[in-house]
């Protein structure tokens, strides 16, 4: 076997929760036994973005706020790769906010890991576009994603609550896998550097996966359920909405497979040259 | 091709009778006149003629209505560009002959449309011949039909010119083939009502005003600069675009839209500009050959991703189709005002700039394959009108197409690796490279620094190994760079430096230069970055050199003196109002500043 | 302040004592090792003998935890930059000793903590003279808190310097005046117990290795580039700011959020920095002074806002605190890799570069005036060190400061005219400015060509007139834009260019060539565009120019090539491993250099 | 009086919809009798941004997308005057999509009139990101805004039913002037160039201000009322949602407005350098 990288150890501060985020996506490969060389973790730039360098998985550093356009060209390009985006919720919704809407829209094949601490993390702790500020709330990310028409998966995990989050990681690769189309995962994922968290949202929490009467189809339940939780200053965790993502959609060959030799494309090139022709 | 038609032995006002083998016409008025259609039914009778063509358009910013001119050279010789210049115009309205009547030919001819009354008095000189023909109010009287107003034209023009008038007619239905039979009569009785009106007017068969030569050219293509790059994109084994809509590159987009879906790829209409460029990164990063293109303000925005690409060492060709800047500016106008941003930022790239719009072709080939060489951004720089100009070329040499591929690892190649590491230090600066999905050669990719596994690192002695490991990729195909043009006296003291638009325009300027006593060379790079020593010697070699360009600065001097051209042997040319050069333009300067040295 | 603490008479070791009027100070371990703040101690305590300081850090890409370093300069003269050695050095770990190493004076002395073991072995000279004293383990064991390890630190510290005990404890009760009494006590208790170590290791009091020079400089402000230029947008009145977080910009941001709203202004953290400056630049349209910052990958998102303002004549002053690239590059790393960016785009700007901490006040002051004057962009290049070291720099003149409006109009000269365009073609290029909310200025704005009027235009000659009106702004400030300083002999026929942070360094240099023998003059440019003739004038008049600049493709001897200097008289000196120059960099370089010519 | 421009003459195709929308303004602006002089009208690039220089008031025309950051700016810095943004839908929610969603959050006092014809009109009628392009519903933009906390005022308006358009664009411009926050009002304007929808869409729309029993300030109901009538193939026009958008929050002083004089400031300037000295 040829050497390559050996992943390197996290460089998060102790206690990060994205600790746990590695923890669950490590599992779900695991659990779903993918080789490594056929994934790839696109991430972000932020403390987050840096989980593509621990798992041994090949792996991309992208610009802050681009991952979801490049991870969308990756997927579209080579749809037998398992694509894993992760970042910062700066990147996803600050910076990276439009293209966040037009990925949802888009629903491409693959898996968007957001770690929220509602804080930029590596800038040092400035208040991120989810930060409850007094009066004002953040952007629930999960409810944001289901006004766009083309939402197919969206969920909530903690990223203290390993089990869960581990089923939600394994849920959403398989929505991927399956070409059900782009899998939302926002996990609450606390700094305990510039604004530890875990208490308070773990008291938030209310987890849907264990509500048997909550039907995770009905995009206006989904959205008033939040609301409804919002009011009582709670939020929701676990699968919050899926569809069957338009299964059976065209998906795009895998072009990177495809031969490009001129000379077997030679005629038809020749047509459209001559189209051209006077 | 080559069909001749044979001119009418002329007739009466064989005095006044001008042949031409080289001829300007314009066709104007409002929008949805149709002056489009009737200048693209004369292009098609020169082609059919053996002409050498060249087309472009000038629309108004209104959005419809609103002035809307077609201008089209039809010549013997090649002409690359429009003529100083016009011969005849066809005109439908007061403004159309306002805005055209400054560059007139003296003994121009004017068709003007006077439906709605006589054309404006005191604006043309005395010496032109002017046609009134009330071509809308035949249209809608007689046929029912404004539309048709373009047949009824073009039917009056072939008489001007002297064109047989089955002649004609075989060239109009060879055009309009592939309607319908009956929509084919239709335009058909448009026509010979022009002819019919000609003849009440002045114009008989037989007896034309003037008459036009012969061409003789091999089969061409008729292209712009856009479809030109699209193609060559394709047939480099181009596969992934993306872009978002911006006037003048869009043409880029709806082409690839419309053929790389035929070959398994797809272009993408982005939700903007970063998305656009990241779009591509990502299918690049994935082995594919992709691209993205934009013009001046969306080309700013991508600046973003071609920064990494020259950090994180991706292959992608990037076309930014200039326009008439800052900022929104003139988004029709012809303009080459980006080169400062193309060569911005720390890192290496090459940037080349297509001679012409068969060039485009070549070079898109060559900018394709050279991202696959060094890992890196290709900058294409195109500009309004060789983006969007059309001109006959010789047809494209699709058997000597070859892909190369650079330093991508075959899966197997990579099995046969002891350690694999994506960013290697060689000698070349360039590193073999695995795509995802192939065992054994996970990696990193990265914009940050990082050390030769891809892993982040801001270590100074790997810093700056790594630096100048990029830097050696540039240096690595320095020599396969594309040569820039040259014409004319090898051993001139006075050179002309120009690139794209300006190429054919610096030629035809060379001719009448040589004719006026001066002799010129004139040098056309093809390659912008790096700065070719063949550049820096063209100034160094000359007395004086005249450095014409479309924007307002003098970013090509400013981008040669940086190289180690002596700035003080430059004396720039700038146009920066929108309308192309003309060749007499820089005759008459060039001619006026070296009498006055 | 200028508080004279007297040196305690030598005793023993006379002979190995060394006298210092200039000490480099680095304090490193493991983030949270409190080395920082060692740092600022010892800052305090010099600062209160009256040196001139000059403090760095640097903190390693990791979160939390991973190697910190921090750097102080302490001398009698002032130096504006570390020296080429470190004197002494505080490790808390073995990783600091090895980072130390290579740049540690031979005669220098290392503190070592030594509760985990002895430092490592084989890697400091052997002329190091290393004191091990276990500081965690003694603020763990005798004080129950890890934190207190700094004034540990500290107490031994002010043993091997020489200082009066009862003077460092003062200097220490100074800095923490503001702590409650109970923590205070709790520190000065770990002071002694770091002082009670130093006795029983080798560092009694009253016999000290080393002693240091009293100052003597009059009050100064201890500052940094980023607060400097923070300060002097306020006082210039700059009321709007609008920033995203990045490193090393975003303590302007944090300065104004605090400041601005004290003073009925507003900073924002903008979703982005496309957000940013156009936040800043809806502002500035209503005439409030404003102005937007970034560094690198967020610079270059914010030039097309830049090229709106260029275009639609909007006044903005941008800074850039420069970082390593290219993309996300090394973020806490110096480089000065973005006047390629700054001066791309076809349209007028001004780009000034603070020479250093004290000279950013000026020019913010300067490029908030400038910015009403011209109705146009404003850039300021500062760079990583220049942003974020702190030195000490004489305190500013506020009585002095003046406003420039420029051409702004008030209600009352409005409503005198017959007659307001917004875009009126003047002499100097500037047409007088009504903002919104004024009777009869109502006007249009806009980032296209337009007419007078405001009203959108392409047409070729109002073009041509509008390009040259805005060009005329800049030449009609030319004559005051800010000249460079120059150090030096004036008839060297070696010089020395390169700006911002450089700036120091060249100077501590010339000081040393000059004792070799090689005369230089320096120039240090603080308008980098347009190109100054100062600037083309210095490298004519010179045999040899180096020009020395933190990036890996020589763009200030790019920028200064295309302004008309001759390139073949410079020799470029570049450094690009994100670790800043060093006068003995320099002056090896150019003693070879010189000597082999 | 001072003379200045003279408004332009409209350059939009004859039946564009984007008459109604400059009628509306107009109306609105005569109704609420504001002087043009207080009036700033913020304009995107598109067929739609060229509407500021029809009015006679002050105007300007944005950078493609960033009409929203940029009237902000002005909204803040000088609070008295009367600012109205207006745009594209391609401006709106392709290219600005990610200033969208943070002006919504941030609620600055400006109205914002989308003018939405599903393409974009003026680079020749490619699909916007409203487009309904077969089985794949376009993003409803008011559904969007009702997903992010702070929205304060969502309505739509038809461009052909002109009384509602010109009480809708009076009702934005009311909210804003009351310092209610950021008004969005969509407008349907078709291109009768690229996209004619004008017999669709009004067959399509519901009018919510003619059902008495619809509340617009039930955040979860509002959503709901969209996707139920998604389903039915129709959409909701009138006032969709509104909230007192925080009546009474601190609104930033008119900078504009203020004496920078230094020498009025220059104890405090004082105190802050000596905050400095060594
Ligand atoms: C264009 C650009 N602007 C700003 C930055 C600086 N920056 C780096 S990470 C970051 C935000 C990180 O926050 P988040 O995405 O929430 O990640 P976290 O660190 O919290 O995991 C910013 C603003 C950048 N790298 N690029
Ligand atoms: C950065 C940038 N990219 C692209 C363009 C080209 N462009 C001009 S208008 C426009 C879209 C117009 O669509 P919309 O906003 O819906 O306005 P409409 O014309 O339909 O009213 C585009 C893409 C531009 N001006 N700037
Ligand atoms: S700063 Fe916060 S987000 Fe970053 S690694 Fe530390 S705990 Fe995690
Ligand atoms: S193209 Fe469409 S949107 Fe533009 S003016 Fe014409 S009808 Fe209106
Ligand atoms: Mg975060
Ligand atoms: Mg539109």
């Amino acid at each position: 076997m040829t050497k390559t990288y050996t992943p390197a150890e996290p460089i998060w501060c102790a206690g990060c929760g994205d600790f746990g985020v590695q923890g669950a996506i490590e599992g779900a490969i695991a659990q779903l036994a993918i080789p490594k060389h056929d994934i790839i973790i696109m991430a972000g730039i932020g403390c987050s973005g840096t989980l593509q360098n621990n798992v041994g998985t090949y792996g991309y550093h992208a610009l802050h706020g681009r991952v979801l356009p490049t991870s969308t060209g990756v997927a579209y390009a080579n749809p037998e790769l398992t694509v894993i985006a992760v970042g910062g919720d700066g990147d996803a919704f600050a910076i990276g906010a439009g293209h966040f809407i037009h990925t949802v829209k888009r629903n491409p094949n693959f898996v968007y890991i957001v770690m929220n601490n509602s804080v930029y993390g590596l800038t040092k702790g400035q208040d991120s576009p989810t930060m409850d500020a007094g009066a004002a709330h953040g952007i629930d990310a999960t409810r944001l994603a289901l006004s766009i028409p083309g939402a197919s998966f969206i969920a909530r995990g903690f990223s203290r609550w390993s089990r869960q989050l581990q089923e939600l990681t394994v849920a959403a690769m398989e929505h991927v896998r399956a070409g059900r189309g782009f899998a939302f995962l926002e996990v609450l994922s606390p700094c305990v550097t510039y604004h530890d968290t875990y208490v308070t949202w773990e008291g938030m929490l209310e987890n849907l996966d264990d509500d048997p009467t909550y039907d995770p189809t009905d995009l206006a339940a989904a959205f008033a359920r939040g609301v409804a939780l919002e009011a009582q200053g709670r939020m929701p965790a676990g699968v919050i909405f899926r569809s069957d993502g338009g299964a059976g959609r065209k998906i795009p060959p895998a072009m990177a497979l495809q031969d490009i030799d001129p000379a077997r494309h030679i005629d038809r090139y020749n047509d459209i040259m001559s189209s051209y022709a006077v | 091709m080559n069909v001749a038609i044979k001119p009418e032995p002329s007739g009466g006002q064989a005095a006044a009778r001008r042949h031409f083998s080289d001829i300007n016409v314009m066709v104007a008025g409002q929008g949805g006149d149709g002056s489009l259609t009737i200048a693209s039914l004369l292009s098609a009778l020169f082609a059919h003629r053996g002409f050498h063509l060249y087309s472009t358009s000038n629309i108004a910013s209104r959005i419809k209505g609103g002035h809307a001119a077609a201008y089209l050279r039809a010549s013997v010789k090649p002409s690359g560009c429009m003529g100083d210049v016009i011969d005849l115009l066809v005109a439908f309205d007061d403004e159309a002959v306002e805005i055209a009547a400054p560059a007139m030919a003296p003994d121009g001819i004017v068709v003007f449309d006077s439906s709605k009354g006589p054309p404006p008095t005191g604006v043309l000189a005395d010496t032109i011949r002017v046609f009134e023909i009330p071509i809308g109010r035949l249209a809608v009287r007689d046929l029912r039909r404004d539309l048709l107003k373009n047949c009824i034209g073009f039917g009056v023009v072939t008489r001007i010119l002297g064109i047989d008038d089955k002649d004609a007619e075989g060239s109009l239905r060879h055009r309009f083939r592939r309607i319908p039979e009956a929509a084919m009569e239709t335009n058909i009785d448009a026509f010979r009502l022009g002819l019919a009106n000609a003849d009440e007017n002045g114009l008989p068969a037989g007896d034309s005003p003037w008459t036009v030569d012969e061409g003789g050219r091999e089969e061409h293509l008729m292209i712009s600069g856009n479809e030109a790059f699209s193609f060559g994109f394709l047939v480099a084994g181009g596969r992934f675009y993306a872009g978002y809509p911006i006037t003048p590159a869009t043409e880029i987009l709806t082409w690839l839209e419309r053929r790389l879906p035929q070959f398994g790829g797809i272009a993408m209409q982005a939700e903007d500009e970063l998305s656009a460029i990241n779009l591509a990164i990502g299918a690049a990063m994935t082995g594919v050959r992709a691209m993205a293109g934009s013009s001046g303000p969306g080309f700013v925005l991508m600046q973003e991703g071609v920064s990494q690409l020259g950090s994180a060492e991706i292959p992608l060709v990037v076309v930014d189709c200039q326009r008439a800047g800052p900022s929104t500016g003139m988004p029709t106008k012809v303009e080459q005002n980006d080169i400062g941003t193309m060569i911005s930022g720390d890192y290496p790239r090459v940037v080349l700039a297509p001679a012409d719009q068969g060039d485009c072709f070549e070079m898109s080939i060559f900018a394709t394959n050279l991202a696959q060489r060094i890992q890196g951004p290709v900058i294409a720089a195109l500009d309004r009108a060789l983006s969007q100009d059309s001109t006959t070329v010789k047809p494209f040499d699709l058997s000597g197409v070859e892909l190369d591929t650079g330093k991508r690892l075959t899966p197997d190649e990579i099995a046969g690796l002891k350690e694999y590491r994506r960013y290697l230090i060689t000698d070349d600066g360039v590193s073999p490279w695995a795509v995802p999905g192939t065992p054994g050669g996970e990696n990193l990719v990265t914009g940050n620094e990082r050390n030769e596994w891809g892993l982040v690192s801001a270590e100074p002695k790997n810093r700056k190994r790594m630096v100048e490991k990029r830097a050696r990729k540039i240096e690595s195909v320095r020599g396969d760079l594309p040569k820039g043009k040259r014409w004319g006296d090898a051993d001139a003291a006075i050179g002309l430096l120009g690139f794209g638009t300006v190429g054919a325009v610096m030629e035809r300027a060379a001719e009448r230069l040589a004719k006026a006593g001066v002799e010129v060379q004139i040098l056309q790079p093809r390659t912008l970055w790096p700065v070719l020593d063949e550049t820096v010697e063209f100034i160094r070699a000359r007395r004086r050199v005249y450095v014409i360009e479309h924007n307002a600065i003098g970013q090509l001097a400013h981008l040669v003196s940086g190289g180690g051209a002596p700035k003080e042997r430059m004396v720039s040319i700038l146009k920066f109002d929108g309308t192309p050069f003309r060749a007499v333009d820089l005759v008459d300067f060039i001619l006026e500043q070296e009498a006055s040295l």
